[in-house]
């Protein structure tokens, strides 16, 4: 059934009784042209372009758990793509475009709103910064705009831009078609999508193992038995190498954990999404009312999905001193999540050594922002055996060779990032 | 937050000290280019038991090697860098 | 309006800044009894064990990394002195010092700190390298009514309004 | 009449002091030991809010933390907090409180015509429409976001602070009721360091205001003694303080409300204490929580716990109504209704969910003296409307009943209170015959006991606590008194069955599980057929549990309902996670001390106050602040900054740059350990002598740049960048230590022992022959030892700016007196003093890379014009990564000079051949020349070092400026050095 305000009215007349599963519960089958491991934003949306531009359909999704419970589900819901390296602005405007379709192409809302994306600059060097980063994406066909401080003041009315404030706001680029989404209604209005198109999506079917014959991928083997495969494609964030491993493979990746928290929700009070170049908190407001406010990573290598509270100690100080009328509104729930840390901050989308297997991941703590965009070029990958132009500069071996894409420049540890 | 048992100061708060990296990837200048690109870029990434190279920065400084479960924290062993692990 | 009771009572405390004296470093190549023999030798005091204060003639001797031990005296007769067992550099205008006393110092230690200043076993003789209000500290103990506490120059200024707030 | 009334006796209250307040405009009384809750539920008052979605009116649920439905604002100003539980906001004179989620009034809500489109907005429903192009859908957003939210939002900065403390103990026990006094008893005893932590303002817990009698006295007493002997025994009892967070290694995060939200601070201004509590061992005696009962319209104004309703009674002296009915699946309400009827209340009827030979015997005899007890019987409808229940419909197997009441107390039984185990890493068993999960497989130093541990009889309670408090001090080194527990003689009365299926016929869609946001199990039957079959699908989708009481009374609810509809039992089908806090805290008190000014430590170089004196504008260079310049009357920081670079240019000018990096490396090794951290040769240098140096990350990119001095056979003086301070100081302790731990060397940060001061200049050489003693000016790049005002000096002769040029080191508690000293002599040169922006403008022209400017982490040595210094012997850190292929990428980005071929160039312009063409480079600094016309700037630009005489547009399109740029060799001033050489 077709979502539409004129479905749920009708539906409302009639008990909402009728709506179909948004997805089926389907018995894997036998042999799937491809599978994809994960069913994350970025495994649902790869699934969804297979089908839908590749006319690939026989394709399950396998996921461990839940769909959408990874990183998808645990992220701030920040879309942007004001980048400084060109390489990724082609990968992260290919996606935020896609986002703009998204909610039509789906048939599903996923609320994703144009709220803007502003970077604040506290100093000289970090104006200098800003002005180059909004001059890169500009003359990439990228939208931003530099705001005067007054500028910023209107925009946001409860941002200290005292002179004597420790981080003084001196101004701000701003991209305005960046802005929040509904995570989760990725994972979900994409698995309905994907699943239309004749898509399995199989949750709670864990991989345990990989066919591999001769240097080529077979199959997997999986809780719910062996499944064959023509194509593998991992899509795991936080997990990649230890289902890497599973093919023998050593990734450059060390997984993380990144902290996020919301406070009770009230009445509007911030409209921009808020970021800035001297701390490292953001903010924003979703449509529910509740802050939404992230910092920085934990910074040593873990699976726990539990962070240190020091850490959002820092990152609440940061969007107080940001703007100081949030003081005594209440965290209501912190969270944390698995982050892929690569060695340069960007990810992979790469043919692996073994014929059939192909990696997505180390998207690092920015993956949500580019899910469709992953999943096009992941599903082009996957289809053709070839890379798209745009993900040809993501390469698994790129370490060897010192073809790096090194945004904020700090070096492969990953918990300088 | 954890509770690190520098082998110096006894137990002391996460806060004190910064990860610097699994010991598999310590490569010094003399190693080979093959080594170097094998050990810094490339991670067991372990789920579970995982030997680490920390420093107690905002304490006494030193480098120790700790033994550390990935997915629960727990600290199973630790030495001062360079006592023979 | 009423104002719980608060389980809090803090005692109070007062901020000194003594005179900076001659500080040096000395870092030890390798730990072994040669050094420790030289060490007594120059200093005049055995070298302090692992997070303990010795009294030398010139002044305390600190603990504080692995290998290197802060000590009062002259750079360049102490270089001599240790020459070819340890390495010594003036540190004098390193550490800004500020004695914390009254019978409030330990709880006032507590307050964004880390460290357990409030353990018995926290005594005269004993040196804590940790985090105070986010500024590397040297914490020791000088009786049983006050604390020195050892702050980088840049940090201090940002410490002392922090403990007299 | 219906509503609550103040009873003329009872309760721990102060009757003697009366406590004015407001709440929607209205004037209200109270009395000390009152909650907002109590004393507007003692004044008649049944509506306190309308919920998130419908705007349905909402009372009373509860009496403590896990209360989903009375939410007000607090406070005014500065201090005015949004959704606080009026359960949880103890009463003081002045409180101002208003309702929430209203317009224009509680009574008259516009929001409320959602009631009459529920039908069309299910669970779930804007996922199914505003569908359309993102402008659209923002459209949409505008009218959502207005409607959504609960309170007003804050708009004014708090005027108070927030303290943050670490605290050690060997055990903590957290929640001060019968359990956890019993541990903490034992445990103190027994010579442990004790910290009991009670989230209200006064221990005892469930025995506050209970008759029971323990070790033969009144619980009242025993309270009172047990506080006094840990008092004491040394114990830190904190009260009003939550145990909000368990994280690693048994560290408890505590807040503790100084004063109540919206409240005045006292002299020390502190509103709330976050303790970092580091235990050995954590008893958790948190207690547990009632569940309510579905049945239709569960939501209305009215319908109580039966706990919260003995709660206002004995704590509070009120009586909830006037006429109650009890329904229950559990033997709490027994005793609320014997509560009740003790104290006057009206008891309509005691209904049990249970038949008669499932309750203890005795119970049921001793509740039917006092008031009707029908068995077999479920609710189904509370009658009534907005302003709150008239009475409740029932159905029992004989048929049906209804009765008369303002208040329906209502236990589905308890849950135990596992939030802090399970965010400790513990796990849990279900047990199915009460319906509830009880801790497990603790992973960490917790314990739980008493009720939170299902153990909900008062005798096992205490005899429990007893033990896990003499083994918790056991563990921790304490020697375990062979004292015997607190005895509690009555029995337990606390069987209860799991009552989460509705009575049959009664509509899903009217039974509200999470009554603030507003999901029915309706929804959860909605979202299960659509697919959305994990719990955390189901509470994602329904937005169940994810309102601010964190579904305190309503996951397990949501998740029996799941585990129904899936056929399965209740823990195959999964538990939401539990994540800190356990209450909503405030930002503020997670800010800490950090708050406002405070966020980062504020750096201060020895030489601040010298410069704070001339006010000048401050650059933040990582903790650091530097001056951009020092304005005079009628200057800007441009023309500011023009006059110093000119004034360096001509005469001379002193700046401050003790923030650079320095590091004393010495002994037989110094040589060694250098040319493994820097990039280029040391090891020839001759005593006496200084040269450039840089070093390599270890992916072979340029990680910073300084100086490297020896000032003798075994000892140098290495610089370093501000920004790489940190980054170096790092660096060289792990190739000292890790790397290479047998060499004979030390390596010591003189960062902070050193002040700097640079003098620049044509004159730069007649200040320093005027001002230091004992020594000639050295020559270029050779270092000298005199003496400045007393103060012995080490100076060297580098240049940053392209003039003749020193830096002066000096101890930094030494260096004022030379700084004075080098001012005035600068001052009698015509000289004087300059600041950040002068800096930049003369290193620009001189063609200096800058860590942050063109050492941006990406840039290799040859891409700086640097190879030739690489050490040829090798062996540096950063060394073997070079020989990967992209090293030697002709079309990489490199360092070069543009020259405008007009007018001002943009720092951070793209380098193009015109608008809309490829990228080829940007302008990473750009300025003007000093002393001449013309405007130049620093770029990396492709291929760059194969390219001087190209023209290209640096070309800003955020700025709409652009200037046509040629490519020259990075350097405008004194291409030669001759101004500074000898």
């Amino acid at each position: 059934m077709k979502y539409s305000a004129l479905s749920l009215l009708r539906a409302g007349l009639g008990g909402h009784k009728d709506w179909p599963r948004a997805w089926r519960d389907p018995e894997p089958k036998s042999h799937y042209d491809v599978i994809l491991i994960g069913g994350g934003g970025h495994g649902l949306t790869t699934a969804f372009y297979l089908a839908a531009a590749h006319g690939v359909k026989n394709v399950a999704v396998l996921e461990r758990s839940w769909i959408g419970g990874g990183n998808t589900g645990r992220n701030t819901t920040i879309v942007r793509s004001n980048y400084r390296l060109p390489q990724l602005h082609a990968l992260m405007e290919l996606s935020l475009k896609r986002w703009e379709g998204m909610s039509d192409e789906i048939n599903y809302n996923v609320m994703f709103s144009q709220r803007g994306a502003l970077f604040l600059g506290h100093s000289d060097s970090d104006m200098l910064q800003l002005a180059q980063k909004g001059d890169a994406m500009r003359a990439d066909g990228i939208d931003a705009e530099l705001m005067t401080r007054d500028q910023v003041a209107r925009l946001i009315p409860l941002l200290d831009v005292s002179a004597g404030a420790r981080y003084p706001v001196q101004g701000g680029l701003i991209q305005r078609r960046g802005g929040t989404a509904r995570h989760d209604a990725v994972a979900w209005g994409y698995a309905r999508a994907a699943d239309r198109l004749g898509v399995d999506i199989i949750q709670n079917c864990e991989v345990t193992g990989m066919d591999i014959t001769s240097g080529r991928i077979t199959g997997v083997q999986t809780t719910r038995g062996a499944i064959g495969a023509d194509r593998v494609g991992i899509a795991v964030a936080g997990n990649s190498g230890r289902v890497a491993a599973m093919a023998d493979l050593k990734l450059p990746i060390e997984s993380h954990l990144l902290q996020a928290f919301v406070s009770e929700p009230v009445k509007p009070m911030i409209d921009t999404v808020i970021m800035t170049q001297s701390l490292h908190c953001y903010i924003s407001q979703s449509d529910k009312g509740e802050i939404v406010l992230g910092g920085d990573p934990d910074a040593y290598p873990t699976y726990s999905q539990r962070g240190a509270p020091h850490i959002i100690e820092k990152a609440a100080a940061e969007a107080l001193a940001l703007v100081p009328a949030l003081s005594r509104l209440r965290m209501l729930r912190s969270w944390a999540g698995t982050t892929d840390m690569s060695f340069d901050g960007s990810p992979f989308i790469d043919a692996t050594p073994v014929e059939g297997l192909y990696f997505n991941g180390g998207w690092c703590y920015g993956g949500f922002k580019a899910t469709p965009g992953s999943g096009w070029l992941f599903a082009h990958l996957l289809a053709r055996g070839e890379s798209h132009p745009v993900a040809a500069p993501f390469r698994l071996d790129r370490f060897e060779t010192g073809h790096t894409m090194d945004e904020p420049g700090v070096g492969p540890m990953p918990q300088n990032r | 937050m954890m509770l690190i048992p520098c082998p110096h100061c006894g137990p002391r708060a996460h806060a004190e000290f910064t990860f610097d990296r699994p010991v598999e990837a310590i490569t010094r200048p003399d190693d080979t280019a093959d080594a170097l690109v094998r050990n810094l870029f490339s991670r067991d990434n372990p789920r579970g038991h995982s030997r680490e190279l920390w420093r107690h920065t905002y304490g006494c400084r030193a480098w120790i090697a700790l033994t550390r479960d990935t997915a629960t924290h727990a600290i199973t062993d630790v030495q001062a860098w360079g006592a023979k692990a | 309006m009423i104002r719980r009771e608060s389980a809090i009572v803090t005692d109070p405390v007062t901020l000194s800044e003594p005179q900076p004296t001659r500080l040096v470093r000395i870092e030890a190549f390798a730990l072994d009894p040669a050094f420790a023999e030289a060490f007594e030798g120059a200093v005049g005091a055995p070298l302090p064990a692992v997070g303990r204060v010795t009294d030398a003639p010139a002044g305390p001797v600190i603990w504080a990394e692995p290998r290197a031990v802060l000590a009062s005296g002259d750079a360049a007769a102490l270089s001599a002195a240790l020459s070819g067992v340890a390495a010594v550099s003036d540190v004098s205008g390193a550490w800004r010092r500020i004695d914390l006393t009254g019978p409030g110092w330990r709880e006032r230690l507590m307050i964004d700190g880390l460290f357990d200043a409030e353990s018995p076993g926290f005594a005269p003789g004993c040196v804590a390298a940790t985090l105070l209000r986010h500024a590397p500290v040297m914490l020791c103990p000088t009786g049983r009514d006050g604390v020195l506490i050892c702050v980088a120059p840049s940090f201090a200024a940002d410490l002392r309004a922090a403990l007299a707030r | 009449m219906s509503g609550g009334s103040r009873l003329p006796a009872g309760g721990l209250i102060d009757r003697s002091r009366t406590l004015r307040f407001g709440f929607d405009g209205r004037d209200f009384t109270g009395h000390p030991g009152d909650t907002l809750a109590s004393a507007l539920l003692a004044s008649g008052v049944r509506v306190f809010g309308r919920s998130f979605k419908y705007h349905r009116t909402r009372g009373l649920l509860a009496a403590g933390v896990e209360e989903p439905s009375a939410l007000v604002g607090a406070g005014e100003g500065g201090r005015f907090e949004p959704n606080t539980r009026a359960t949880d906001l103890h009463l003081y004179d002045g409180l101002v409180a208003e309702s929430q989620n209203r317009w224009p009034s509680l009574a008259l809500d516009v929001g409320a015509v959602n009631q009459l489109i529920a039908p069309f907005i299910p669970a779930g429903f804007y996922y199914k429409t505003f569908l359309g192009p993102p402008a659209l859908w923002k459209l949409y957003e505008h009218v959502i976001r207005a409607a959504a939210g609960l309170g007003r939002p804050p708009h004014l900065p708090d005027p108070d602070r927030y303290e943050r403390r670490a605290a050690f103990c060997d055990v903590l026990v957290v929640g001060a009721g019968p359990a956890g006094l019993s541990a903490a008893l034992a445990a103190a005893r027994s010579g442990a360091r004790v910290a009991l932590a009670e989230m209200d303002s006064r221990l005892g817990g469930s025995l506050l205001g209970d008759p029971a009698q323990i070790d033969g006295q009144p619980a009242r007493d025993w309270i009172a003694a047990s506080e006094t002997e840990l008092r004491t025994l040394g114990v830190r009892v904190l009260t009003r303080t939550t145990a909000i967070g368990y994280y690693d290694h048994d560290m408890v995060y505590l807040a503790e409300r100084v004063v109540e939200p919206g409240a005045a601070t006292g002299d020390d201004g502190i509103a709330q204490r976050m303790w970092r509590m580091r235990a050995g061992r954590v008893i958790l005696a948190q207690g547990a929580i009632e569940r309510p009962l579905p049945f239709e319209d569960n939501d209305r104004p009215g319908v109580m716990l039966s706990g919260a309703v003995r709660t206002y009674l004995d704590r509070f002296g009120v009586a909830a109504g006037q006429r109650i009915v009890l329904a229950t699946s559990s033997d709490d309400a027994y005793r609320t209704a014997i509560r009740l009827c003790d104290a006057g209340v009206r008891v309509e009827a005691l209904l049990d969910a249970r038949s008669g030979d499932a309750i203890d015997a005795d119970l049921l005899r001793r509740t039917r003296d006092r008031c009707p007890v029908e068995t077999g019987v479920r609710p189904v409808r509370a009658l009534g409307g907005a302003k709150g229940v008239t009475g409740l419909a029932a159905a029992a197997a004989g048929g049906a009943a209804s009765f008369i009441a303002d208040v329906i107390a209502v236990s589905g039984g308890l849950t135990p209170s596992v939030h802090l185990h399970m965010q400790a890493g513990g796990g849990l068993d279900w047990d199915e015959g009460r319906g509830i999960f009880t801790p497990t497989a603790p992973r960490q130093g917790q314990v739980s006991i008493g009720a939170c541990a299902g153990r909900f009889g008062l005798a096992d309670a205490l005899s429990d606590a007893w033990r896990a408090g003499l083994d918790a001090a056991a563990a921790t080194g304490g020697r375990p008194v062979a004292d015997t527990p607190p005895r509690f003689e009555g029995r337990a009365f606390a069987d209860q069955i799991s009552a989460f299926v509705p009575a049959p016929g009664v509509n899903p869609k009217k039974v509200f599980v999470d009554p603030q946001n507003d999901v029915t199990l309706g929804d959860l039957d909605l979202a299960w057929r659509e697919g959305y079959r994990s719990v955390e699908h189901q509470k994602r989708y329904t937005t169940l549990g994810m309102a601010t009481d964190q579904g305190k009374t309503s996951n397990l609810i949501g998740l029996a309902r799941l585990a129904q509809n899936e056929g399965r039992p209740a823990p195959q089908v999964g538990l939401t996670t539990f994540r800190p806090p356990f209450i909503p805290t405030t930002l503020g008190l997670w800010a800490g001390e950090d708050a406002g000014f405070h966020v980062t430590p504020l750096r201060r170089t020895p030489l601040h106050d010298q410069h704070a004196a001339f006010d000048p504008p401050w650059q933040a260079v990582g903790y650091w602040r530097r001056p951009r310049a020092y304005l005079r009357a009628g200057e800007t920081l441009a023309t500011a900054a023009l006059r110093e670079a000119r004034m360096v240019r001509t005469t001379v000018g002193i700046t401050d740059v003790s923030t650079l990096g320095k590091f004393e490396v010495s002994g037989p090794d110094a040589a060694q350990l250098l040319e493994r951290v820097c990039a280029t040769s040391v090891s020839k240098l001759a005593v006496g002598r200084g040269r450039y140096t840089f070093m390599l990350r270890e992916d072979g990119l340029v990680n910073d740049d300084g100086t490297v001095w020896r000032l003798a056979e075994d000892r140098f003086l290495l610089t370093s960048s501000t920004g790489g301070a940190d980054r170096m100081a790092g660096l060289i302790s792990y190739v000292r230590n890790v790397l290479y731990p047998d060499l004979r060397v030390g390596a010591a940060n003189v960062q902070e022992h050193h002040a700097a001061i640079a003098v620049a200049g044509p004159r730069a050489r007649a200040v320093i022959a005027a001002v230091v003693e004992g020594m000639a000016p050295p020559r270029h790049m050779s270092l000298g030892r005199g003496v400045v005002a007393g103060v012995p000096v080490l100076v060297i002769a580098a240049s940053y700016s392209g003039e003749r040029a020193f830096e002066v080191y000096a101890p930094s508690h030494q260096a004022v007196a030379v700084w004075t000293a080098l001012a005035e002599a600068a001052q009698a040169q015509d000289g004087g003093l300059y600041g950040l922006e002068a800096l930049e403008i003369l290193r620009v022209e001189k063609g200096h890379v800058e860590t942050g400017g063109e050492i941006d982490g990406r840039t290799s040595a040859h891409d700086l014009r640097l190879e030739k210094m690489l050490n040829p012997r090798g062996g540096y850190v950063g060394q073997l990564a070079q020989q990967r292929p992209a090293f030697a990428d002709p079309d990489r980005l490199q360092f070069v000079g543009v020259e405008s071929l007009g007018g001002p160039i943009a720092e951070g312009s793209m380098l193009v051949e015109r608008p809309g063409f490829a990228v080829q480079g940007h302008v990473t600094a750009a300025g003007l020349r000093v002393l001449e016309e013309g405007f130049v700037g620093l770029a990396l630009l492709k291929g760059g070092r194969a390219r001087p005489g190209d023209e290209l547009l640096a070309w800003s399109p955020t700025r709409t400026a652009s200037a046509r740029v040629r490519v020259c060799e990075p350097v405008f001033h004194d291409p030669a050095g001759e101004r500074y050489r000898d």
